[in-house]
């Protein structure tokens, strides 16, 4: 059954350049987007200091990892620097606490209108850039160990004697499921916990939950406390599945914000919805098809050209225009935006 | 002058304004009463162009105006006062109100650089205008004030002079006498009366002081639930059972701040 | 809050004034490169390289009878070409350093050459800046450069992969005049030649994920990959992503992809992958190799030779004509980079101040096999390396 | 009132204090290049306060709009390539016109049928006929010795002219993206105007046949003579020589032309930084008298309004909307100018050059600490912000060496923090920022009217 086999060529061959890489990377998007949306809903700021947080964060885990790596800790064959996390983690959030406190807490209590803070985190974007810089520098880092494939494209195509491979990467398979992990947990967290209901409560109508009995302080330390556990581990995932470097952090942020706003800002579930929907659109529309029409048409039907959409080279307009276009049709975004 | 034929507008699913029709006939003052929550704002504001109706139409002297926004109203004639006083904090009083008058010389940029003459000689009509307004409603020792200083029942006072600015031919009145103290509300009532029988102003206004509105007010509309429960006379709309029901009977008599 | 304000004011003043001091018998080279920006990643090892034949001149007591020289760093920022120009201005005006080896990126350096080195009258070499438009600029033969022009390359590489048999090939550039002039030097030859290219797709550095353009490129059914870019940016990116989805398995390199810092991380999976990267004769590098190694400084980039080269360059010139005039340093470049006289290398500095102190003449070779054209540029000629079992190799020199 | 005179005037001459400062302790050329880069900045700066200190729009898309009005000073100054002309013009201009022919038509039918899909089709049938022409006119351009040209080229006028066309360029660019985008919130807006940013930087530099690209374009003609032009010219010889003639006087002979001659050349670079200067601060004058002017008028008064109140202001019959369109465009289009300028005064254009972080973020920066809403603020908030931003970088380095001056120089944690001093730069500005938002909230020179 020739025929079979190319459909099963034509799938593998979908899975392996856009349904893997896009599932990570939208996943590493989701959990920085759940992070700004979370912020945005709780505190009523667009955080633009996300991006440089994450690597912060980052810089933390890999100096830990270091440390580990040093002392001879490993973990198996998974990276060491999941072992390093929950100190990036409490350094992260002693970080974010401590801007909290000098920065954003004042233009709280003065009721700032939004924008004030936005020029705030600007500030803290920078500052936090320049720290990460000044700690590590700016090259690319890679701090990922333990075994890099769970499958290669080698293992796979001797596996089923297919002519495509597959392969799936630790990194990869670790982001996915992370991150379906904590969000599932961020949702238990706000849907069933107290703490959660009074986030929820808090971001719906600030005053009438001060009325109710609800602890501010709590409720913007709890935001805190989600926020640097979903930074770091976004910042890390990201970092163990491509390398670490400042710039390219601190660039993360536009397309965390697209996938943010595409969602519904903030709609926790938009964030996630919102983070595929930019990492899917960038492959499937810059994907040269060609080779997959090979694989399905008749050869009388078989294109000469790539048979692409738009060349790679608008590949990060892409997320922009998406971005546009839902604005203009669906302003609040798929879901609509606002509450949690 | 202004027909509000079966409007409906939800927030969600809440019916806030639910098949109204209402008519402000001209040359009348129409009193709008009705419990907290009642809708009258709704309508106000659905009849202002702030938003868009569910359903419904809204006609000014015959024109349907239901999709038309605050700006267009305004051209048309139609003027409003909001229920919290919508002041322009950063402004002075006397910028406040000169700013009202459409089409000055002054608002287009370029003539702001090439036509200076012209619009100076405009700024001082404004200005004499504006000094008028501010006398007639006493207020003329806080025209250099900046609006968002004032105490609430100036702010209110100063919304009303900004629909004196200008002809209209239907002002709006949103809780008017809100924070107002008793000396000033009767001014503000001898006022209304004067634009009304003099320069021909329709006015139509919420307002929750009966003792204001049974003055001012022929007709009367009674809202309640976001519908009309009745229309009639100040009288007969004080000793109508079901209004007193609905309104007073619950208690909820608002407090006139004195 | 006050005191904070006045911190700021007192910062601002102090920012002013800020002239470092100019002890007697010392003369300063300034080393302006694009520490931040998009290649900060490459420069600092780089400036490093500087140093080290600054401090090598400096240390020797040779140089213009015992006179010291000190760098002074300034950051060209790489994109910025206003920011590039005011750190030269300060470098020549206010430092009043000698000769500036720089910039980083050709945008920088041109700005720098037309607006600051030239009106000032300051030689001006840089180590990295490749763009072919450089060839061209009107420099008044202030502007050197100890990397070839990327055309060059180009050419070479296009040769490399034809005899090497391979007829098909996609190419992935950084979108920068770098990327996209190799790849116009590249695309011509190579096509001439014969070659046939399947796809032509640039990538943007720093960005976050390089997903989609390895699925287009390895769509096209190239087998192997042409990558001009750079090794810890967009480059590796391509790299890794190709090799995670077995797009690809054999890469194809340019200068700025190629060292340790790409074996370290990729390992084996890039073998057989080769490339060509500026470098001259066996000795010339492996003098160089020593040098570098005992200092302590990461070789395995490109540029670093270069930089080197460059203030080493400047120190002989001034010792040519026994002077730190700035104008008698760009009269004497020439002279010391190309024969006649005895061939100096890296780390044989003193040898060379001597002899040139004595009167003699001497043919730089340093690091790189320096000898510059008539507009001051090396001919440059090209190392072809290889990955074999995780480590580059050179296997000729072209 | 008075203390803001006060600040005012204190403000401007510590600015001036510090610049001469730089000029008797450094050197006078690199003061004027401050200075130069201080005015565009601060006229930079002077745009997006009138987007945001007048009316509340939050743009992040400066970049955009700085890149346009670079790009418009090659389309005007630089000659045009009569070669790429022949092998593409005329079908690029076909390709342009067909675009905007169905643009048109889409709009046109959009409004008068209502029906979508008509709209689409156009759409679609418009792309592809463009297309057509358009990927054969690009390739044949760009083929066009691309070392060297590879692009249509410019119009060959003189390169002040750009400085309008850069305004116009953007004005239209802002038009555009105002009608689609105006309608939104705040913080949507923002997002959107630096998604924008970026597709209309992508646009540039990857559609070579405009303006070559990443390839850059240098050597853009001057709007002022030439350094080394100068220094050979009779007449500024002779003045330079009459003006230093004592101080040659008193040197030996032999040392007089030498000496001369470094008079000369230092003379040449400081006159074509001045002349530059000269350019920059009328334009600066005449942009803030005309700010003023109409920010003093009814139109002033109008946008103070909406600014305070949109839903009372639209009651009172002004149209929120169009006014912000309004706004919107007289920003952006004095951002181009100051694009124009920068390209002008570097250059060369390198599209790779413009990131948010230097062309949003930093004016942002000049704006807040200069003060939002004065138009003086921002002319003080670019001088302050640029000067940092230039002197950061030796401080840094100097406070790095200055507090472990203590450790022997093998130390890591001295080498560390020298060799990683240059970020301290990026610390220094987020921390100005921070202090000043907190401690001095409306900036350097506050908003003259706002006297809550």
């Amino acid at each position: 059954m020739p025929w079979f086999t190319d459909i099963l060529n034509a799938v593998v061959l979908m899975c392996n350049f856009m349904i893997v890489p896009a599932l990570s990377y939208g996943s590493q998007l989701a959990l920085g987007a759940l992070a700004v949306t979370l912020v945005y809903s709780v505190l009523r700021f667009a955080n633009f200091a996300q991006g440089d947080t994450m690597a912060f964060a980052t810089v933390v885990t890999i100096l830990s990892t270091w440390v580990l790596q040093n002392s001879g800790i490993s973990f198996g064959f998974m990276p060491t620097a999941i072992l390093a996390m929950p100190i990036a983690v409490i350094a992260c959030l002693a970080y974010v606490l401590l801007i909290d406190k000098f920065v954003y807490e004042y233009y709280r209590n003065q009721n700032s209108k939004p924008i004030t803070i936005v020029m705030a985190s600007v500030g803290v974007m920078f500052i936090t850039g320049g720290i990460v810089r000044f700690v590590l520098g700016p090259s690319h880092q890679i701090f990922s160990d333990g075994a890099r494939f769970i499958i290669t494209t080698r293992e796979f195509k001797e596996m089923t004697g297919l002519s495509e491979g597959l392969a799936i990467k630790t990194s990869q398979f670790l982001t996915v499921t992370i991150a379906i992990m904590l969000v599932g947990f961020v949702f238990y967290f706000l849907q069933k916990t107290k703490t959660g209901k009074a986030m929820r409560a808090y971001s719906d109508n600030e005053n009438l939950a001060l009325l109710s009995g609800i602890d501010p302080a709590k409720v913007v330390r709890v935001t805190w406390i989600l926020v640097a556990v979903l930074t770091t581990i976004a910042g890390v995932l990201y970092g163990l599945d491509k390398g670490f470097m400042a710039i390219s952090y601190h660039q993360l942020l536009l397309p965390t914000f697209a996938a943010v706003i595409v969602g519904g800002i903030g709609s926790p579930i938009g964030a996630i919805v919102g983070g595929f929907v930019i990492s899917f659109s960038e492959l499937t529309m810059t994907y040269a098809y060609k080779k997959f029409l090979i694989y399905l048409l008749p050869e009388a039907l078989e294109p000469s050209g790539l048979v692409q959409f738009l060349s790679t080279e608008y590949k990060f307009a892409i997320s922009f225009v998406i971005l546009v276009i839902v604005l203009l049709l669906r302003p609040t975004g798929i879901f609509k935006g606002k509450v949690i | 002058m202004i027909k509000v034929s079966n409007i409906s507008k939800h927030f969600g699913g809440i019916k806030a304004v639910d098949k109204v029709d209402l008519h402000i006939q001209k040359g009348l003052i129409t009193g709008l009463v009705g419990p907290n929550g009642a809708g009258k704002s709704t309508l106000f504001n659905l009849i202002a162009g702030l938003y868009p109706p569910t359903y419904g139409e809204i006609y000014l002297e015959g024109e349907e105006i239901t999709e038309l926004n605050s700006h267009e109203l305004f051209h048309k004639g139609l003027l409003r006062t909001f229920q919290i006083a919508h002041e322009f904090p950063t402004l002075t009083v006397f910028e406040n109100l000169m700013m009202v008058p459409g089409s000055q010389l002054g608002e287009n940029i370029i003539n702001s650089w090439l036509k200076r003459g012209q619009i100076r000689k405009q700024e001082r009509k404004l200005q004499e205008k504006a000094e008028e307004v501010l006398e007639f409603l006493n207020i003329i020792h806080l025209k250099n004030e900046l609006a968002g200083r004032l105490s609430g029942g100036q702010k209110k006072l100063l919304e009303l002079a900004r629909t004196m600015m200008v002809d209209a031919k239907v002002v709006l009145l949103d809780e008017v006498g809100a924070g107002v103290n008793r000396t000033l509300l009767r001014h503000i009532g001898d006022a209304i009366i004067k634009l009304n029988k003099e320069q021909g102003y329709t006015f139509c206004m919420i307002e929750h002081d009966m003792d204001f509105i049974s003055r001012l007010c022929n007709p009367v509309v009674v809202l309640t639930n976001g519908s009309v429960l009745t229309t009639g006379t100040p009288e007969e709309i004080i000793n109508d059972e079901e209004v007193i029901d609905a309104y007073l009977g619950k208690g909820i008599k608002e407090e006139e701040t004195a | 809050m006050k005191k904070c304000l006045k911190i700021i004011v007192v910062l601002l003043f102090a920012m002013s004034f800020s002239v470092a001091g100019f002890a007697a018998g010392t003369v300063k080279i300034g080393i302006l490169q694009g520490f931040t920006g998009p290649i900060e990643s490459l420069t600092p090892p780089m400036a490093l390289a500087a140093e080290l034949a600054i401090n090598e001149a400096s240390d020797s007591g040779a140089f213009l009878g015992g006179t010291k020289i000190v760098s002074v760093r300034g950051d060209s920022t790489c994109i910025d070409a206003s920011a590039a120009t005011a750190a030269a201005e300060r470098l020549i005006n206010s430092e009043k350093v000698i000769a500036i080896v720089g910039a980083s990126c050709s945008g920088s350096t041109t700005a720098v050459v037309n607006n600051a080195s030239v009106p000032n009258g300051i030689t001006t070499i840089s180590s990295s800046a490749t763009s072919s438009a450089l060839t061209m600029i009107k420099d008044n033969g202030f502007f050197f450069r100890t990397a070839p022009s990327d055309a060059r390359q180009g050419q070479v590489l296009a040769n490399i992969v034809i005899d090497r048999g391979i007829k098909q090939v996609a190419i992935t550039y950084t979108n920068n005049d770098y990327g996209k002039g190799l790849s116009n030097a590249f695309t011509g030859v190579y096509t001439k030649l014969g070659g046939k290219i399947l796809m032509t797709a640039s990538h943007e550095d720093g960005k976050a994920d390089y997903a989609a353009d390895v699925a287009s490129l390895s769509a096209s059914g190239a087998n192997d990959l042409v990558v001009f870019g750079y090794l810890d940016q967009g480059g590796k990116g391509i790299i890794q992503a190709s090799l995670d989805t077995g797009a690809f398995d054999r890469f194809i390199l340019a200068d700025g992809m190629i060292g340790p810092g790409l074996t370290d991380d990729l390992g084996k999976g890039i073998n057989g992958s080769f490339g060509t990267m500026p470098g001259g004769e066996s000795e010339a590098a492996q003098k160089w190799a020593k040098v570098g190694k005992a200092s302590g400084i990461p070789l395995d980039g490109p540029f670093r030779d270069g930089s080197y080269d460059a203030a080493a360059l400047i120190i002989l010139a001034a010792q040519a004509g026994n002077s730190a005039d700035r104008a008698s340093i760009q009269k004497h470049i020439m002279d010391v980079a190309n024969a006649p006289g005895e061939k100096i290398f890296a780390g044989e500095l003193k040898k060379g101040l001597q002899i040139l102190a004595k009167g003699g003449k001497i043919d730089y070779v340093g690091a790189k096999d320096i000898e510059f054209n008539e507009v001051g540029e090396i001919f440059g000629s090209y190392q072809e390396v290889e990955v074999k079992s995780a480590k580059f190799e050179t296997i000729k020199v072209h | 009132m008075n203390q803001y005179k006060a600040r005012l005037f204190i403000s401007f001459s510590m600015m001036i204090l510090l610049l001469l400062l730089v000029g008797f302790f450094q050197s006078w050329a690199l003061c004027l290049t401050i200075v130069n880069l201080c005015l565009i900045s601060a006229i930079m700066a002077l745009g997006v306060n009138i987007q945001w200190g007048y009316a509340g729009l939050f743009n992040v898309g400066i970049m955009g709009f700085a890149a346009l009005g670079g790009m418009s000073v090659v389309l005007i100054s630089k000659n045009s390539v009569p070669e790429a002309l022949q092998a593409g013009g005329l079908k690029m201009f076909i390709a342009l016109f067909i675009l905007a022919a169905t643009v048109a038509a889409a709009v046109y039918l959009h409004k008068k049928f209502q029906r979508k899909s008509l709209v689409i089709l156009t759409i679609l049938i418009g792309y592809f006929i463009t297309r057509y022409f358009y990927s054969d006119a690009s390739q044949s351009i760009e083929s066009v010795n691309p070392a060297l040209t590879g692009y249509l080229g410019g119009l060959g006028l003189p390169v002040l002219f750009s400085w309008i066309a850069g305004g116009f360029l953007a004005a239209a660019a802002a038009w555009l993206i105002g009608k689609i985008t105006l309608g939104l919130r705040t913080d949507y807006l923002a997002i959107a105007t630096l998604g924008i940013s970026e597709i209309i930087l992508a646009v540039i530099k990857n559609e070579d046949w405009m303006v070559r690209g990443v390839k850059n374009v240098t050597s853009i003609p001057r709007p002022v003579p030439y350094e080394i032009d100068l220094q050979q010219t009779a007449w500024f010889q002779d003045m330079i020589a009459k003006f230093y003639s004592k101080s040659l006087d008193i040197l030996p002979v032999a040392d007089q032309a030498a000496a001369l001659k470094d008079y000369i050349s230092e003379a040449s670079i400081l006159m074509v930084k001045l002349s530059y200067t000269g350019l920059f601060t009328s334009v600066l004058l005449l942009l803030i008298i005309l700010a003023t002017l109409a920010l003093n008028s009814p139109w002033g008064r109008m946008i103070r309004a909406i600014r305070d109140n949109e839903t009372a202001a639209s009651a009172m019959g002004k149209d929120i909307t169009k006014r912000h369109l309004q706004i919107f465009v007289i920003g952006s289009a004095i951002v181009g100018v100051a694009g124009a300028m920068l390209v002008t005064y570097d250059g060369q254009f390198t599209p790779g050059s413009y990131i948010p972080l230097r062309f949003t973020f930093l004016i942002w920066v000049m704006v807040i600490v200069g003060g939002s809403g004065n138009n003086l603020g921002s002319v003080i908030g670019g001088f302050v912000i640029w000067f940092l931003w230039i002197m950061a970088e030796p401080v840094g380095f100097w406070l790095a060496d200055l507090s472990t001056s203590f450790l022997n120089s093998e130390n890591f944690f001295r080498q560390h923090l020298l060799e990683h001093a240059q970020y301290i730069r990026l610390i220094f500005m987020g921390l100005v920022l921070l202090l000043v938002m907190r401690f001095s909230p409306d900036g350097i020179l506050p908003e003259t009217n706002k006297k809550l």
